[in-house]
């Protein structure tokens, strides 16, 4: 079935932060792609405040204006359920990223977050050689989120008796936010040897210990700009930098845009379609940082042709694809 | 003496509850970095207290005065100046004079709503608050924002344990204190929020005074917003939202008379370190967020009702 | 007082009120305009269903802005609510009934509170938002809960012919204006905040009178708290946080004032309809989201800009 | 009812303090139904207080109360609406945000229920018909849209509107003061077909025709306590105003001497047969004179304004203070020692280098407290804890130490003892001797011995101007009443 009469509109909840910024772009890039490529007619983008009744009523809005598609990141996991099950009556395909519904009619575009906390712990587990003072910085209190990530961290280091979380803060995935929180509690902690982030909380964790005047520990970074070059800078050093770069990439704007697509075209997408997480190791940290301005986010764009991979992938559980690189962007 | 001793336990009380609370803090660490824990809830502090001394002199104006946008201007300034500096110090001083600016000019703004067109402060402040963050929000989708090393290493750097930025807005204070006890435009805004037909009866420039503060309010606005961006790395839309309400809480629990005329300059470090020990607290207690907030409100309505004199 | 221009002076609540709803028509002309496809009952239900909490925050600000204070927390107020509804009615309707009346309760004594101790009802206020958040919070740290089914029930009603939002919104401003504009009661309340002391001379008792109407502001909290938790079918414990500030400017803009006890119910519904129609207006002529705060604030400027050119003409 | 019979009220030893002010030291009196007692008192006497007292919104600090021979314990407001006591209180007690009708129905409980507008609308309506036939009142009006007089009506008319509860007493505070002339007779007709319904009525005026010609006793209240009693048959208005004031000679002072020509510090155009001009010269003491509330105070603010702003037909040369008489809410700042009360209007003078010097400023402020003998412990106690004479004080004292040019004077000796008076007249004296010259009003005509040129205002007016040798009370009182100055018509109101 053709989509190129249809229009796809994105209701994001927020727009105040460089994920999300990014991610915004990466949905621009995506439906320019799709507009000029002549597989859809038309995209919009609708910011809200952070407040769910605010995206409540702009999603109504779009629902008035009659877009085929709705793609969300979404303010709330269950504030939106109630306008999301009317947009899913009126024959709209409802589909969340990254901020998830419970809406059942909703397709979800996910991350495996108690995946990434299983790897964030294994690494730090095996760099201490299993035994040592952990700091979790968490998210925003509440979000399902962080509560998998959490989950897979704990349940990781339970296999691990002597490595211990000794301090856990909620930095809102905001660098300044979790500099403060870090900062407030280090001073009655004792020695850290690393720090589990969610990512975007890295270089305000990093800060807080060199304002108390620790010693570097090992902090899982995330995908910003100024997380990748503090790592690069702290690899210059003698003896290097030993970390992992583990974050959700704000490209997975591109592939709800495209799922949409596809479920819009007919093809058979599973309501829920599990997007691998972008890991960036020492050896590609240089080539990223090649591409990222100064503030950005790493992300990959993904096409049309790789989200049909993925969504095969998710279909019949196989492995997914492999990510592609910093060479998608220009 | 005696009315200056009988004004004192209304801002001693900031300090009061604020020491009460560290002390608990170095009972529950066991002594651990009982310093570090200080100084730095000093440093987070400092940022409420540059915006809670604009708030402050706004409320001394009088009844009805209030500045709401303040976290519009915090957020304004903010994204300008780090936008404009693009990480480099060759452009710290346009950074700052373009967020400086954006301070003044919503000082003016709010002052031509307030005086030209009589819209009431509360109604116009709000209003001119949402063109100012909508302008943020304009802005941020262009815009790489990312502070001067030089601002940022001044925002988080110390003498002898204690934040310079610290030392600098622990110094204006003071001087705002003199200024508002010891010069003219002082007493005219004293007069003016004690009673505003008396205060122009007896010669002062009512209209001068309450421009004073407005734009002072702006100004100090822009400030905290700038280096508040500068300390978090760049500025993002919703740093300042918890200040609408906060700014109001820090002068409030600071001492100051919501009714006007009586502010208490060194009670926005009491009741700014007072907010800030008590988060320390309860997350050293693991206590939810939840209890943290019931924590704030309780301390606010308590202050108030303990320092607030009653009449016959 | 200016005694002169009676004619003038007269015309002035007229005028206040003709303002917001000539602006309130032209924002439904230019939707229905632009979509004419709104003007059926599915679109119309749609495009008013959120203005049904929103209009009974307004009215909960309205109480309180008639006798001269203002309430900070309402908004974290009606997010509590929200959150009794999600989670006590739902599990324990009994004891979520009774929380809801002790908060009520909660309400009017806070306004009992303000009188005695002769405090400032701002500062009271901000140090109640913080409460009810906090309490919304820890009853419901993370979003969820559900919805009473008769909750649920009532706002997905299709009445025939009219569609359910414009029946709650009619009927609020009715009843409003019925019990606050009609009843002699009504008279009385708004007479404290025109003068007080002229109401006390009259042998009324004004602690008793702010209790009652901060009572009825807690009690339309809980309204909107309710029909929030139906429409979302679900609790969060910062859903309401933005009726604050947009009840306050709902209230000025339908004509009401800060002191003077000079409040309209209608013109509360009009203002209310005025600010959530805004970001619709904005998304239907294709003007970007970013600027929809400084439309909003601009109406603010012009409606009341105009209002204080109409008084001292 | 028979001169035995009890008395409708009886007031017994009832006394009043407002804080340090005693505003009532033992009223005993008697309202008998059916008659008009008229009220007299200097500004201040503690007529207004005693109303509030007899209407149950003010408790008296002692004393008992009696309605119709029988002692009532819990009097209060609630017990004067159903004894069927109403009061038309000096100051507008109507809410203006509310319908005149709406009004009716705070008054009345009993309007309640379905068709309480119709009701209420009827029952003023009818009462403004009886009182004011002709008033043009729409009972729908809002409150705010009336003008001062209609207000005025509306509030007498609900005073004497009755349901269930039968009225017995209106009592009427200085009612006529912003009522225009018909309608005070109208209202004082009105009174006597209600009189002869029983229903007894209290009258405060300043205006002492309308009292002797409609009132059938007549007091006289002076400091909190009552000076005399009377018939009103049997009195006129000198002996009226030798019992209310204490007349006293003029102080001798030395005419002119400082008294210069040249030009005049303030001056103000006159209108050709309206109002007459005024002129105010370096050394000079002018007064102004007249019922209160004729325009002498918006006069002392066009001069005050004139001292910054253009205004049309007035010229001020040199810098201005000002002096309210009205502490509380134009004077004093409530949360400033008596020190920075005092210095608020010299500050220019004491700061150096943009800093008030606290020395000096301490310095300026116990001259002025020991020149003035303002009764304070010290120069930084609280100025609102100090009494209403002392405060008072300060206000002058603020206003000598701004070193002005022009001293405005807004009857700035309201509530203050006789003895703190005298000083203050020296003072002024003195001031004008150095030079200044001083604008004053007052209420009180004996204070207006003290001025070199009196100027008296009716409705706005200047209606004559009273050279110190021709000064006399006599001729203040007519021109009080006069529409116009002697040139252009005079006619006595009444
Ligand atoms: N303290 C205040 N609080 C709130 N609003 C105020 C205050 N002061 C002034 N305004 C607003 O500003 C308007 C203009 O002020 P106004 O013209 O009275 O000052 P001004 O008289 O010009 O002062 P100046 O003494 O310098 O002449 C007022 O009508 C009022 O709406
Ligand atoms: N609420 C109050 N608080 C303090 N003092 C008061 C109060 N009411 C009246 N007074 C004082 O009591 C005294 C008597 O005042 P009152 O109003 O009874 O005088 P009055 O005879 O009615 O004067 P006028 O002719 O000006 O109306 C005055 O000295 C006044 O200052
Ligand atoms: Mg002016
Ligand atoms: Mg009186």
């Amino acid at each position: 079935k053709s989509t190129a009469h249809d229009g796809i509109a994105l209701s994001n909840s927020y727009a105040g932060n460089s994920w999300r910024q990014q991610m915004l772009k990466m949905w621009k890039e995506a439906s320019h792609q799709a507009i000029s490529g002549g597989i859809v007619a038309k995209t919009k983008i609708v910011n809200a405040d952070n407040s769910a009744s605010q995206q409540e009523s702009q999603i109504e809005d779009l629902i008035l204006e009659g877009w085929k598609a709705i793609v969300i990141d979404a303010a709330s996991p269950t504030a939106l359920n109630g306008v999301i099950a009317k947009a899913c009556h009126a024959g709209i395909v409802v589909v969340a990223f990254d901020s998830l519904v419970t809406a059942p009619c909703a397709y979800k575009v996910a991350y495996n977050y108690v995946h990434m906390g299983q790897i964030e712990a294994r690494f730090v587990a095996k760099s201490l050689h299993g035994k040592g003072n952990v700091l979790e910085v968490r998210g925003i209190a509440g979000t399902s989120v962080d509560t998998d990530i959490h989950k897979g961290i704990v349940e990781t280091f339970r296999k691990y008796p002597k490595m211990k979380i000794v301090g856990s803060v909620h930095g809102d995935w905001t660098q300044s936010i979790a500099q403060k929180a870090v900062a407030g509690v280090l001073p009655s902690l004792p020695h850290i040897e690393a720090v589990v982030t969610q990512g975007g909380d890295g270089y305000g964790t990093y800060e807080a210990f060199m304002a108390a005047g620790r010693g570097t520990p090992l902090i899982i970074f995330g995908n910003r700009q100024v997380e990748l070059s503090l790592w690069a800078k702290l690899d210059k050093k003698p003896g290097g930098y030993h970390t992992i770069s583990l974050s959700s990439a704000p490209g997975v704007s591109s592939i709800a845009l495209w799922v949409a697509q596809q479920i819009l075209a007919g093809a058979k997408v599973p309501k829920v379609v599990n997007v691998p997480l972008l890991q960036i190791h020492a050896n590609q940290l240089q080539s990223w940082l090649k591409v990222l301005p100064q503030g950005a986010v790493a992300t990959p764009l993904y096409s049309q042709t790789w989200t049909e991979r993925l969504i095969a992938a998710n279909l019949h559980h196989t492995a997914p694809p492999a990510s592609p690189g910093p060479e998608t962007l220009h | 003496m005696g009315q200056r001793f009988a004004n004192a336990p209304r801002w001693i009380w900031s300090y009061l509850a604020a020491a009460v609370v560290y002390l608990a803090i170095v009972v529950i660490a066991a002594g651990a970095g009982s310093f570090q824990t200080f100084s730095i809830a000093l440093q987070f502090a400092t940022f409420f207290v540059i915006a809670g001394l604009g708030q402050m002199l706004v409320i001394t104006a009088g009844p009805g005065n209030i500045d709401l946008s303040i976290p519009g201007v915090m957020t304004l300034a903010g994204y300008l100046a780090t936008g404009a500096m693009h990480g480099s110090n060759a452009g710290l001083l346009s950074g700052l004079a373009l967020g400086l600016l954006v301070g003044l000019g919503a000082g003016l703004f709010n002052l031509a709503l307030i005086r030209l067109l009589r819209i009431p402060p509360m109604v116009g402040t709000l209003a001119s608050g949402f063109i100012y963050q909508s302008a943020a929000i304009a802005y941020s989708s262009h815009a790489v924002t990312q502070p001067s090393p030089l601002l940022a290493a001044f925002t988080s750097g110390r003498v002898l344990g204690v934040s310079a930025m610290t030392v600098l807005f622990i110094l204006l204070t003071a001087a705002c204190a003199v200024g508002l006890q010891r010069t003219r435009a002082g007493r005219a805004v004293l007069a003016l929020g004690q009673n505003r037909r008396a205060a122009s009866l007896a010669g002062f420039r009512v209209g001068g005074a309450l421009s004073l503060v407005y734009l002072a309010s702006g100004l100090l606005a822009a400030i905290a917003g700038i280096l508040l961006a500068a300390y978090s790395g760049g500025a993002s839309l919703d740093m300042a939202r918890e200040y609408l309400l906060m700014s109001i809480a820090v002068v409030v629990i600071g001492g100051t008379s919501i009714a006007g005329g009586d502010p208490a300059p060194p009670g926005l470090w009491g009741s700014a370190m007072l907010l800030g020990l008590l988060v320390t607290m309860l997350n050293l207690l693991h206590m939810p967020e939840g209890v943290r907030l019931i924590a704030t409100g309780g301390v606010i309505i308590g202050v108030l009702a303990v320092a607030t004199p009653q009449g016959p | 007082m200016p005694a002169g221009q009676p004619a003038l002076a007269a015309a002035l609540p007229r005028f206040k009120i003709a303002l917001p709803v000539a602006a309130l028509a032209a924002m439904f002309g230019i939707i229905f305009w632009i979509r004419p496809a709104i003007l059926s009952y599915f679109g119309i239900g749609l495009l008013l269903d959120l203005a049904m909490p929103a209009v009974f925050a307004s009215m909960a600000q309205m109480c309180v802005i008639a006798i001269n204070d203002i309430d900070l927390g309402i908004g974290p107020f009606i997010s509590l609510t929200s959150c009794i509804a999600a989670t006590l009615l739902v599990r324990a309707p009994a004891a979520g009934l009774l929380a809801l009346a002790a908060a009520i309760g909660a309400y009017a004594l806070m306004g009992g509170l303000i009188h005695v101790r002769r405090l400032p009802s701002i500062v009271v206020t901000l140090g109640a938002s913080f409460i009810w958040l906090g309490c919304a919070l820890l009853l419901l740290p993370s979003p969820g809960g559900g919805a009473p089914s008769l909750i649920a029930g009532f706002v997905n009603l299709s009445p025939p012919l009219v569609p359910l939002p414009i029946l709650v919104l009619a009927g609020a401003a009715l009843l409003g204006h019925l019990l606050l504009m009609r009843t002699a009661r009504g008279a009385v309340l708004r007479g404290i905040g025109g003068n007080a002391k002229a109401v006390e001379q009259a042998g009324w008792s004004l602690a008793r009178g702010r209790m009652l109407l901060y009572g009825i502001a807690g009690a339309c909290g809980v309204i909107a708290g309710l029909l929030l938790d139906g429409i979302n079918t679900s609790g969060d414990a910062t859903v309401g946080a933005q009726y604050t500030l947009t009840s306050i400017a709902a209230v000025i803009v339908g004509g009401g004032e800060f002191v003077g006890g000079d409040v309209s119910p209608v013109g509360t519904v009009t203002g209310t309809l005025i600010m959530l129609l805004t970001g619709s207006v904005l998304s239907f002529v294709n003007i970007s989201t970013s600027w929809q705060l400084s439309v909003e604030g601009g109406i603010l400027i012009v409606v009341l800009g105009l209002r204080a050119v109409a008084r001292s003409a | 009812m028979t001169a035995a019979a009890a008395p409708l009220i009886r007031l017994a030893a009832i006394a009043r303090d407002f804080g340090s002010v005693r505003a009532l030291q033992g009223v005993d009196l008697d309202i008998d139904a059916g008659r008009m007692l008229g009220i007299v008192g200097h500004n201040g006497a503690g007529k207004s207080t005693l109303m509030q007292i007899i209407a149950g919104t003010l408790p008296p600090s002692s004393g008992a109360i009696a309605v119709a021979g029988a002692p009532i314990p819990a009097y209060g407001v609630r017990a004067a609406h159903a004894l069927g006591i109403r009061c038309v209180f000096q100051e507008l007690s109507l809410c203006p945000n509310l319908t005149v009708f709406e009004n009716v129905g705070i008054m009345h409980r009993s309007l309640r229920g379905a068709g309480w507008r119709g009701r209420a609308r009827h029952l003023i309506r009818a009462s403004l018909d009886a009182i004011f036939p002709g008033h043009g009142i729409d009972p729908d009006r809002q409150v705010s849209s009336l003008s001062i007089g209609e207000r005025q009506m509306v509030e007498i008319a609900r005073a004497f509107s009755e349901t269930e509860e039968k009225v017995r007493l209106v009592i009427l505070d200085e009612a006529t003061a912003s009522l225009a002339g018909h309608a005070a007779t109208q209202l004082l007709d009105f009174t006597r077909a209600a009189r002869a319904r029983g229903i007894a009525c209290v009258f405060i005026s300043h205006r002492l025709a309308e009292i002797l010609a409609y009132a059938d006793d007549i007091v006289v209240l002076r400091d909190g306590g009552i000076v005399g009693t009377a018939p009103a048959s049997g009195l006129d208005e000198d002996r009226l105003v030798a019992m209310m004031g204490e007349v006293r000679a003029p102080a001798g002072r030395d005419a002119g001497g400082a008294r210069s020509a040249g030009v005049p510090r303030v001056e103000a155009a006159g209108q050709d047969g309206e109002s007459l001009p005024l002129r105010v010269h370096a050394g000079e003491i002018v007064g102004l004179a007249g019922l209160a509330g004729h325009g002498q105070r918006a006069f002392l603010h066009r001069v005050f304004a004139a001292a910054r702003h253009r205004e049309r037909g007035l010229a001020v040369n040199g810098s201005i203070a000002h002096v309210s008489g009205d502490r509380a809410s134009e004077g004093i700042f409530p949360l400033w020692s008596v020190m920075r009360n005092i210095s608020a209007g010299a500050l220019g003078r004491l700061s150096r280098f943009g800093l008030i010097d606290p020395a000096a400023e301490r310095a300026l402020a116990e001259a002025w407290a020991r020149s003035l003998a303002i009764r304070t412990p010290t120069v930084s106690h609280l100025a609102t804890r100090l009494s209403g004479g002392n405060q008072q004080k300060v206000l002058v004292a603020r206003a000598l130490a701004s070193g002005a040019d022009i001293l405005l004077l807004d009857d700035p000796t309201r509530g203050v003892d006789v003895g703190t008076k005298r000083e203050l007249y020296a003072r002024m004296r003195a001031h004008a001797a150095g030079g200044h010259a001083i604008l004053w009003y007052t209420t009180e005509n004996a204070e207006l011995a003290e001025c070199d040129r009196v100027y008296v205002f009716s409705r706005g007016r200047i209606t004559d101007a009273i050279d110190r040798d021709a000064y006399s009370e006599d001729r203040v009182i007519r021109a009080s009443f006069a529409s116009a100055p002697p040139g252009g018509g005079f006619a006595r109101a009444g």
